[in-house]
């Protein structure tokens, strides 16, 4: 499996963001991606996962499901994080299983994993900001995505959670899976590639 | 197929739970047929001759103000997002949240229709005619207002705006609604005509607003 | 016991256990009297048998705006010495009070229809009644849209403050507008103006309503005390494990 | 004094610019007053014995939908929690906001009467009539309505709730509206009764909105 | 001028986020709160300004201004923005400092220093994450006020702006400002204090 990205563009609110981008990314793979703010890292991702209109150039997944797009295959964990205030925990994480993969056996599971399973029946209204980072990360873990695409995962997070992240991110690198992510701090995953967005312009 | 489903429970279940909407609309129909009266001044056979159109433009005006957040708020969180990432059909979600939107606000209306009747002094006739006709008419507007609620979405502003979208939309339905509760109360046209040709807009809507509705959230994806 | 130990939670739960039996005992006999003193009443010479709706309309009347009363004190017990029983009473009373004005509604419509011939006519009284009810409603809906109690109760005690404004609206509308409705005349200042035959009935009628009022106020008032118990242990177990 | 003055600038401005809310209400007035004669079917006297009750009626749910977002938007963005640590009393603050929200959704569809008015056939007289009680009865409106706006912040939920519960204590403004624009056209009573009252409840709205709507939004804190 | 608060405890939801925290700081002085996701950073952050009801002991401010409350002399940066997406950069900070200070005569300065000064007439709406986050940071410096309370104010931040803030920070401090902030990185400003919350309770 293979991402594979050349001379990208991409125009906002009648500007263009970036242009020219070019990158690939194999299977076991991470890419991250780097920038100052206002560079377009989190539009790249949006474009990636198909939430933002290309604006030029030809993005095409080499080895995938065939049958299935680029976005299905794919886990966006943006800005927000998409929980419902007056479901419990558990609740806002076996919906999203179920509604991105059709399970929702490995939601207690990774719930677990992040160390939220005491406040499983906990309205999420409740969780401070790095609870629900928590809880976004456990979506990753209870669908399996082939590719991840993470827009500065580890802010919000303590440090546990970061080392914790990090942890996850290997795995899935292990488990042929393939990682973009946005960042301005380190994210704790040897030999990644690095793009660098808005230098020289 | 379990996506779907998924996605009707967390509606409902949304919906009923504490900050849910699901009996509000209930209420705020509840209160404009309260506040009808009050303004007319005591004149029950006027009342009664008005009634029928009291109680459809109230529950219009309840469901369609009671859709304003409901891709708003996913877009707001987020969920909106995730829910493009989804494998289902877009189409597909989009009516089943339609349905769990009936569900929670036409359906309760319908109910609470022959008690509020009373106090527009509605006799059984007229009554039976209205939940009959709010009963097919009332999922026509949910999914005639799936267009505004998804058009809402990129217009960051909701309630009035969408209102004043959808509302031309439903003229059709609230007009053939209104004369099948009048004709069956006091002729003459029969009640079947128009009554078909309120199931006929209802089911088209149930078609036309999935569709409209999905094709404006890819739109406003940008 | 001084009342200002009743204002601990846990006192007021053991108190209200060993009341309650007592008082739900007692109601049942009131109840009994009153129902049988209620038959024997001589019925009236104008509106016949139907004045017998009068023994549940109007201590329905009575009751119902009592308990918005009863909610206006303890919001300002919320809003002043944030007291929790406040808030507790408060919400506890809100559907109570709701029942019985329904229970209002209901009677004087189903009485209007032989004395006015309709079940509704919009004169003031009615009509602020009928607002009373809907405040109910509205303040009922907003103890179920808020998660958090203590945030419900603060803005819960705000609107019943503001809807106390109905009460006397309610209370002489019969006689600042010239309604269809009878005046008071049980409670009004100077000596009641029924006939005592009617009148006693209607008094006891009323005391055993208010036992159950009473009844049942505390009882829903303990039931929500437990259920705040549960939450707040639900909250401390997720709390002490993450 | 100038941040009171900034407050009314930026919340004039956010409302008419693009996503802002000035004119929407105004539409919605609009549709729904179109409306009510397509339920109602052409019957023009009784459409004049009605009209004045339906603009109203219209006029209220308008002003009343458009409040929803008044606080909640500055609650979500979090604005509110700037505002508290400002150095103006609350009370004025909220004042401002209200008056602020007053001449962008009030005062327009105030405006907007008399043209609406001919859809209902109403002659000279009873325009005149009712634009002089709206124009004194719509700032009551707005003022009683920012306490419902003020408590939506803590429902997390707008709209339809608040309309719940604001309606029932506007239903004296709503009544004593309609019987002095219905006087000055039918009488008996005169003009001025009514018209007194109406004044008296604006005025006392005035007063009692801000105070309960910044105890709202203090308690609401938290 | 001194903010000392002793023996401080915290109610959010019925629950109590945190008991008996003490600390001091003196003009000069800042004060970083650190502590796991869920510890009460936040909460601690926002009962100083008095957004959360002080749940126990005392908070007190010795030596300001003596007709002002607490939170009237103090800045509150949370994680939202309080950006209104229709007006412009340069409307939304003028606002701001005429709201809070009664002068916009320094907006425009300050928006040069966070590097937006070529934004000014942008829409907020299409700031990126890190240009907001500069955006709510203009505000600490068009109105003076004593006391910064900042919640994790580096997340989302590049590493220039990053150094920038902390340059900020340091000229606050010796013109003698105080700070308290929320983190879990490293925030730049030699010698401050530490409040460590939720660790042996
Ligand atoms: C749904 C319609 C009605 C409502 C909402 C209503 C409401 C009330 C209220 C609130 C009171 C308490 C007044 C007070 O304590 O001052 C009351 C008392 C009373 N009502 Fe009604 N009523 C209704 C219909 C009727 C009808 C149809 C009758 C019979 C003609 C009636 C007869 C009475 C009488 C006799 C009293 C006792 C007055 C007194 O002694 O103070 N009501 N009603
Ligand atoms: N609005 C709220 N109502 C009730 N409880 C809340 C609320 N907000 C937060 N909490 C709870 O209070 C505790 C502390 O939350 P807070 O946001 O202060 O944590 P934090 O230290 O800032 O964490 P983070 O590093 O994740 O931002 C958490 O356990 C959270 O569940
Ligand atoms: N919805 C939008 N509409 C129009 N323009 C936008 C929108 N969102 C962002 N932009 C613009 O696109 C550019 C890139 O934004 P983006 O959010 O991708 O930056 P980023 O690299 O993620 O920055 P940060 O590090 O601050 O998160 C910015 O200049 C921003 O002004
Ligand atoms: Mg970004
Ligand atoms: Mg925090």
């Amino acid at each position: 499996m293979r991402l594979c990205a050349s001379d990208l563009g991409c125009r906002r609110g009648g500007r263009t963001v970036f242009e020219g981008i070019s990158f690939a990314v194999e299977a076991g793979e991470a890419l991250t991606i780097r920038g100052r703010n206002g560079a377009g890292k989190s539009s790249l991702l949006r474009l990636i996962v198909g939430l933002v209109r290309v604006g030029g150039g030809r993005l095409a997944l080499e080895g995938g499901d065939p049958e299935l797009s680029l976005s299905e295959q794919a886990h966006y964990l943006g800005h927000q994080d998409a929980l419902k205030p007056s479901l419990s925990v558990g609740e806002n994480l076996r919906f999203w299983s179920e509604y991105l993969g059709g399970l929702s056996s490995n939601a207690g599971e990774a719930l677990t994993t992040v160390g939220l399973a005491a406040l499983a029946d906990f309205p999420a209204a409740y969780l401070s900001a790095g609870q629900r980072r928590r809880l976004s990360i456990a979506r990753l873990l209870a669908v399996k995505r082939p590719i991840w695409l993470l827009d500065e995962p580890t802010s919000t997070l303590d440090t546990t959670a970061q080392e914790q992240l990090g942890g996850l991110m290997r795995a899935h690198l292990a488990g042929g899976g393939l990682i973009l992510a946005a960042t301005h701090s380190a994210l704790g995953i040897d030999g990644a590639k690095e793009l660098r967005l808005g230098e020289p312009q | 197929m379990s996506a779907l489903a998924a996605m009707l429970a967390r509606d409902l279940r949304v919906a009923v739970r504490v900050g849910g909407g699901a009996l509000i609309g209930v209420l705020f129909f509840l209160v404009v047929v309260t506040l009808t009266p009050l303004a007319l001044g005591p004149d029950l056979a006027l009342l009664q001759r008005i009634g029928p159109a009291i109680l459809w433009l109230a529950a219009l005006l309840a469901n369609l103000l009671a859709l304003d957040r409901l891709f708003a708020a996913d877009h707001e969180d987020g969920s909106l997002d995730l829910i493009m990432t989804g494998r289902a059909p877009l189409e597909l979600v989009v009516a089943v949240k339609g349905l769990a939107q009936w569900l929670t606000t036409g359906l309760p209306l319908v109910i609470a229709t022959p008690p509020i009747g009373l106090f527009l002094n509605l006799d059984a006739k007229a009554e039976g005619a209205l939940v009959l006709t709010l009963l097919v008419g009332t999922p026509g507007l949910t999914f005639i207002g799936l267009i505004g609620a998804a058009l809402a979405v990129t217009l960051r502003r909701g309630g009035l705006l969408l209102a004043v979208l959808v509302l031309p939309l439903t003229v059709p339905v609230l007009i053939f609604g209104v004369a099948a509760a009048n004709a069956a109360v006091m002729g003459p046209v029969p009640f079947g005509t128009p009554f078909t040709i309120l199931c006929a807009f209802t089911l088209a809507s149930i078609v036309v607003g999935p569709f409209a509705a999905a094709a404006a959230l890819r739109q406003e994806m940008e | 016991m001084a009342v200002i130990d009743l204002a601990n939670p846990s006192r007021f739960l053991g108190f209200a256990n060993r009341i309650i039996p007592w008082l739900g005992a007692l109601t049942l006999v009131v109840f009994a009297f009153a129902i049988s003193r209620a038959m024997n009443a001589p019925d009236d010479y104008q509106q016949g048998a139907t004045v017998k709706i009068m023994y549940l309309h109007v201590p329905g009347a009575w009751l119902g705006m009592l308990g918005w009363g009863l909610m206006t004190m303890a919001a300002l017990g919320t809003l002043v010495w944030r007291h929790p029983l406040a808030d507790v009473a408060a919400k506890a009373a809100a559907p109570i009070g709701a029942a019985f004005t329904f229970i209002c509604l209901v009677t004087g419509s189903l009485w209007g229809r032989p004395m006015w011939g309709t079940y509704w006519v919009w004169d003031a009284r009615l009509t602020s009644v009928l607002v009373l009810f809907l405040l109910y409603l509205g303040v009922i809906a907003l103890w179920r849209t808020v998660e958090d109690p203590s945030r419900a109760a603060r803005a819960a005690a705000i609107l019943t403050l503001v809807g106390a404004l109905d009460l006397p609206i309610i209370k002489f509308s019969v006689d600042w507008w010239n309604t269809l409705h009878q005046p008071a005349s049980v409670l009004r200042l100077g000596a009641p103006t029924i006939d005592p035959s009617i009148l006693i009935p209607l008094l006891i009628s009323a005391l055993a309503f208010t036992l159950l009022f009473a009844v049942l106020l505390l009882a829903a008032m303990r039931n929500e005390i437990l259920r705040r118990r549960v939450r707040t242990l639900r909250l401390l177990q997720a709390s002490t494990a993450s």
